[in-house]
């Protein structure tokens, strides 16, 4: 008990510690740009990792939720006169209930179904951003204003790099709380076996729901800071590509590590702006590594390094 | 009115024999390997690309189509010596990421090696509509119609009279059990692979007078032949042919009749709901649950 | 005292009648056994019993509840959990956490207390923690506490899921096949186990194809063949019953 | 135990953070305070991806006239230095590239935005940062209101639906089909067409659309084809729909004229269509045409010179897309050398003053009011004939 204590909390505070050292190493703003959307795709990232690496559900369409929440940042102060932080709220609850509508009949579907599922979700949600040209400026994306906290518009890279710090610093806290909870255990078993953890008491159906509901809301809160970071988005967000993206960055981080999923977030953030200077031979280099990285280290990078490290010393 | 709908009707048959064909891909690597092969879509822009380049090269048009196919099938045995071999340890996650690696890598590629240009081939046998009831018909959708009846003969044949066919059909029902029977399964996933990245490959080559070919054509078509495999229950490739029809009536229906606008929306209700009533798809088998 | 009464439970598969009209009961703290040839329904039986599915006909009632069609998870609630005859273990946990899901329902679960890591929870997973070691000592398996499930031999997954199982705080047990592919040392050790647990006041419901197994544990054994209940009785009635001795034992009994 | 276990996970994990920081770091430039040292253009255009048709002929022009500019002695006696990333159609990346170009690699001007979502999403960026920044995308609302810092070459995509309506009201068609695709290009020109119908008399009797990736259009153009009163049919979309279109419209059999917006201006619209495309009107810039100009027409040359290189450069049709980026560039050429500095400001002004310059698309006329300053004769009506293009009187 008190190990795995420690363990959890070494590992927060490794994380707080990159976090705080981020400035040093960050010296200008296309370094902060980078950063901070890794953070949050790692917020994502953390969320879906509870999803599929723990309780087994795969979703290819949490996209759908991120362009939600970045859209009901863009649209609701603009067009309704919200607070931005209300619209950030309101866009969560809304993607929340929406997860929990559609959870209910599409949960009961698994494995590969269940991803067609999801994707089918995804691409609506992305063919209404599309089509709705008169709300949310159709394909050519809409201008997002600044967010505002305490009556003061959030703006510069510093401000918005320990904005994402703190939150990705509280969502992996609470995600390595839930972990190690009766609730990360619950989740663990509906992925490992449906019938003994039905026998064992654990309401299977309400814990894919729970989890579903929670990773979209995460997915939806992330696309909101995004929107107002980036000033502007398109339905893109939404697309089937951008699902694509998030769930490589969770199976090539590790499924089921909360670290892993930072990780993987990182450096799939990281690799497109590496790789940049190759051009015409990006998407070669860029593939390549995918499937170098899933051959190589075939349970992710985090998990299966570790248990490298472990043999070498056992 | 007939023949609006007849038209409707030529339409969605010409959109979903093509989702099929790329679908019957899906179904054929699923069935062998477990494995979603997102890499399926590009196996389709190789045959259409490689025949346009050879042809430009000036090879014939049926030595050229000969020679795509033997080199998406060769691709496709790379993809599953190197990235599905190798990485066993994966999970079926792990190795669908492998292949989406591949899809954009095998993209990259033909944008260096070729263009990003979009380029179309030469129908079969010419361009003239055939005219039934007032509707239109390309003799390309017919060609494509026809081949995919002789495929599937072939696939029938292949599979309850051959050897290998038949390991295959086992292996599918229970690896474990089938291994245990001396079938060599390494072998029949390069097989299928192989298979499979030439049935892409043909049919790269069929549509690509309807639909044009380039780098990035198999993106959406093999989105859309995931869907045509999973609607059809996968792992049948009979089920993902009829997944493909159904998912290409849709389509055409929707457009028609109700909206253009919405159709992509309504096409994946319908999926939707296919998938809520029939959750193992329209030709699945059931999964047993025995505790 | 009558713990579990079943009446006319019935459920059928495409039009194959797996369990047909059903009848029995079961005293509080037996060791209850149904056997019958491979195909009888056994398996369908518990899986209603345990409320995997749904019967098309029929009561089942628990201590005076009735608890027809009331799914797994809310019977376990009610006292009653299970093994599984082909290995139904969390393979992704270590042997510790699978012994700790049994315990579900009896830890700090709700939402936000465990996503806050608050100190009740704390304090709930210490407690669940040794509980779920004492049960690993309980069944034998103290030296695989912190091994992954995943690596474990198969003898010692079949304790791990009655682990699992008594983790529950059951009131009855219902054991599917505990012994099938042990060794003669294993199923001795199974033997004693299911005699344990019935003295500590665990009503058992026991499918098991190993007869010496049966014939040592049992207080009351049901003979289900077809579907349908073929004989019911003590252990050695039925051992004396020539129904069932022609209609089944016999060439078990040979074969042995 | 555990606890060591556990650290070490955490230590891999930092490995790879620290990796992935010290990457960071890496790819901070070197810059020498050199007298010589070379003018940076920086530029993001959609070379990849389904708007590729745009950027990689940009792409192309860029590289092909920068290295020329500099065999010639480059600019103010500096070479010019393209820095350039692939944006694709996606404003995420366009952001994330634009900081790139205006902190890290402190670029002198931006070329770029090969769409109109992409340039859109990097308008703040630009104007906060105070540097130049020429558009290559159509729509109007990237230089209408006036941006300070932002300009644009090609012809607004409102002017090249006004194009089409003027000359279906020549015909006297005043009922017309619209078809359009799912991408940005094609929204905007669709959305244009139904804001101006009404200015020209001309109703739209069908409305119709396709989705991504769709390889037969056969029954919205049923629709179209069956619905009462229809007179002419415009097609707004690019890629391989604007083939696929033109071939089931011959399918089909439809006679009614048939119009489709300049995305269709290329070689490969007319060979996709395999014969389906003979007839079809369209708006290109007159640079397509050039050669059919007459000679006193100040652009001939200019136009003709840019279509003789690029396409004895890289053995491809030259296409209107890459005339943008060559206006572009020579603009901010023009602009350097009558500023005689780099210094971003005066660069700037110097692109607003641009006057009488003669480009690939047409002749330049900024002004305060003015980013785009083009006027309308450059861009022309065209008709498909005989497999190629027939500029209409």
């Amino acid at each position: 008990m008190s190990n795995q204590l420690l363990q959890r909390h070494g590992g927060l505070a490794l994380l707080a510690a990159i976090i705080a050292a981020g400035p040093l190493f960050l010296d200008n703003g296309f370094h902060y740009n980078v950063a901070i959307l890794a953070g949050l795709n790692a917020i994502v990232c953390i969320g879906l990792n509870l999803l599929i690496g723990h309780a087994g559900q795969i979703s290819l369409g949490h996209a759908g939720f991120f362009a939600l929440g970045a859209y009901a940042s863009a649209i609701l102060p603009e067009r309704f006169g919200f607070h931005p932080l209300g619209a950030l709220l309101t866009g969560a609850l809304l993607v929340g209930l929406l997860a929990f509508a559609i959870a209910r009949p599409i949960l009961r579907l698994r494995g590969h179904y269940l991803a067609m599922a999801t994707l089918g979700m995804g691409i609506i949600v992305s063919i209404v951003l599309d089509q709705k040209v008169d709300l949310t400026g159709g394909p050519d994306g809409m201008v997002v204003g600044d967010l505002t906290l305490f009556g003061q518009a959030l703006r510069g890279n510093l401000a918005w790099y320990w904005l994402v710090g703190a939150l990705l610093f509280v969502t992996t806290w609470m995600a390595l709380n839930l972990v190690h909870s009766p609730v990360g255990r619950a989740l663990k078993a509906v992925h490992g076996s449906e019938l003994a953890a039905a026998a064992m008491g654990v309401d299977v159906f309400h814990y894919k729901v729970l989890v579903f509901v929670l990773s979209a809301v995460l997915a939806a809160i992330a696309g909101s800071l995004f929107a107002h970071y980036n000033g502007f988005v398109t339905p893109d967000e939404a697309s089937f590509i951008h699902s694509i993206q998030l769930v490589t960055m969770v199976v090539l981080g590790g499924m089921a590590s909360i670290a892993g999923s930072i990780v993987g977030a990182v450096a799939l953030t990281l690799l497109p702006q590496l790789l940049a200077d190759f051009h015409d031979y990006e998407m070669i280099v860029f593939g390549a590594i995918l499937m170098g990285t899933m051959i190589l280290l075939p349970t992710g990078v985090v998990p299966t390094l570790a248990a490298r490290i472990r043999e070498r010393l056992a | 009115m007939l023949s609006e709908f007849l038209q409707f009707l030529f339409s969605g048959l010409t959109v979903g024999a093509i989702y099929g064909l790329i679908g019957l891909g899906f179904a054929v690597i699923y069935n062998a390997s477990h494995v979603i092969n997102f890499a399926q879509g590009e196996f389709v822009m190789i045959g259409g690309m490689a025949t346009v380049f050879l042809m430009a090269a000036g090879l014939p048009m049926p030595l050229a189509v000969v020679l795509a196919i033997a080199g998406a099938a060769l691709v496709g045995w790379l993809l599953a010596r190197i990235g599905i071999e190798t990485a066993r340890g994966a999970g079926v996650v792990g190795l669908i990421i492998i292949t989406i690696g591949a899809s954009i890598l095998l993209r990259g590629l033909a944008q260096v090696v070729w263009d990003r240009n979009f380029h179309p081939l030469p129908p079969i046998s010419g361009d003239a509509p055939i005219h039934v009831f007032g509707a239109t018909l390309l003799p390309q959708s017919l060609w494509i119609g026809a081949a995919l009846i002789a495929i599937m003969a072939a696939l029938r044949f292949f599979f309850d009279h051959t050897r290998t066919g038949k390991a295959m059909q086992a292996a599918a029902i229970d690896p474990l059990a089938a291994q245990l029977m001396g079938i060599d399964i390494r072998r029949l996933v390069r097989l299928s692979f192989v298979l499979s990245a030439a049935l892409g490959a043909l049919a790269g080559v069929l549509v690509a007078p309807i639909t044009m070919t380039y780098a990035n054509v198999g993106v959406m078509l093999g989105l859309k032949g995931f869907a045509a495999a999973i609607v059809g229950g996968l792992g049948n490739p009979l089920g993902a042919i009829a997944g493909g029809l159904v998912v290409g009536i849709a389509e055409a229906m929707t457009a028609g009749y109700l909206s253009s606008a919405w159709k992509d929306v309504v096409a994946f209700v319908i999926i939707l709901f296919v998938l809520l009533f029939l959750p193992n798809g329209l030709f699945g088998r059931a999964e047993v649950h025995r505790a | 005292m009558t713990f579990l009464r079943v009446t006319g439970l019935t459920k059928s598969f495409g039009g194959v009648r797996a369990v047909d009209g059903v009848d029995f009961t079961v005293r509080a703290n037996d060791v209850f056994s149904i056997i019958g040839p491979n195909g009888a329904g056994k398996t369908t039986l518990f899986n209603l019993l345990s409320g995997l599915i749904a019967p098309d006909a029929g009561a089942v009632i628990l201590d005076g509840e009735d608890v027809t069609g009331l799914p797994a998870h809310q019977l376990a609630t009610r006292g009653l959990s299970r093994s599984f005859q082909n290995l139904q273990v969390f393979f992704n946990m270590t042997a510790l956490e699978n012994v700790m899901v049994g315990n579900h329902r009896h830890t700090a679960r709700r939402f936000l207390p465990c996503l806050l890591g608050l100190p009740s929870v704390r304090d709930s997973e210490r407690r669940t923690r040794v509980f779920a070691e004492e049960l690993m000592h309980y069944v034998g398996l103290e030296r695989y506490i912190h091994a992954q499930a995943a690596a474990m031999p198969y003898g010692a997954l079949k304790r791990l899921e009655i682990a699992r199982a008594l983790a529950t705080r059951p009131r009855i047990l219902l054991l599917d096949e505990p012994a099938a592919g042990l060794n003669p040392a294993e199923t001795a050790h199974m033997d004693a186990l299911i005699r344990r647990i019935a003295e500590d006041g665990i009503t058992v419901l026991l499918v098991e194809h190993d007869m010496h197994l049966v014939w040592s544990v049992s207080d009351h054994i049901l003979v289900l063949n077809h579907g349908r209940v073929l004989a019911e009785g003590g252990a050695r009635e039925i051992r004396a019953n020539p129904q069932v001795v022609e209609a089944y034992l016999g060439h078990r009994a040979r074969e042995r | 135990m555990a606890l060591l276990r556990s650290w070490l996970r955490k230590a891999a994990a930092a490995a790879v953070a620290g990796v992935a920081a010290l990457a960071l770091v890496q790819t901070a430039p070197v810059r020498a305070d050199d007298a010589k040292e070379p003018i940076r253009i920086g530029s993001f255009l959609a070379v990849t991806g389904p708007a590729s048709f745009l950027g990689d002929p940009e792409l192309k022009t860029l590289q092909l006239y920068i290295a020329r500019i500099n065999k010639e002695g480059g600019v103010l006696g500096r070479p010019l230095k393209l820095i350039h990333y692939d944006a694709q159609h996606l404003a995420k990346k366009a952001v994330t590239f634009t900081r790139r170009l205006l902190e890290q690699d402190k670029v002198d001007l931006i070329i770029g935005g090969s769409t109109t979502g992409t340039t859109m999403a990097v308008i703040k960026l630009v104007e906060r940062a105070q540097t130049p920044f020429i558009s290559l995308a159509g729509a109007s609302v990237i230089i209408d209101p006036v941006k300070k810092w932002v300009f644009k070459t090609p012809h607004t995509d409102r002017l090249a639906v006004r194009k089409i309506y003027t000359d279906m009201k020549k015909r006297g068609l005043t009922k017309i089909g619209l078809l359009s695709g799912p991408g940005g290009f094609d929204k905007s020109c669709a959305g244009n067409a139904r804001k101006l119908a009404g200015k020209y008399g001309i109703t739209i009797v069908a409305d119709e659309m396709h989705g991504k990736g769709d390889t037969d259009m056969t029954p919205q153009l049923t629709r179209i084809k069956n619905t009462p009163g229809v007179q002419a049919f415009l097609y707004c979309g690019f890629g391989a729909p604007t083939s696929i279109v033109a071939r089931n419209y011959k399918q089909l059999g439809m006679t009614i004229p048939h119009y489709q917006s300049h995305g269709s201006a290329s070689m490969k619209f007319i060979k996709g269509a395999q014969g389906g495309a003979e007839g079809v009107r369209l708006p290109v810039a007159a640079l397509l045409v050039a050669d059919q100009l007459p000679d006193d027409n100040p652009q001939k040359k200019v136009a003709l010179a840019y279509k003789q290189a690029y396409e004895s450069a890289y053995d491809d049709a030259v296409s209107t897309f890459g005339g943008h980026a060559y206006d572009a560039l020579m603009i901010a050429v023009d602009a350097i050398r009558r500023a005689g500095t780099t210094d971003k400001a005066k660069v700037r002004d110097a692109i607003e003053r641009t006057k009488n310059y003669i480009g690939a698309d047409g002749i330049y006329n900024m002004s305060p009011t003015d980013h785009l300053g083009l006027d309308e004769k450059s861009f022309v009506m065209v008709e498909v004939r005989d497999g190629t293009w027939k500029l209409l009187k």
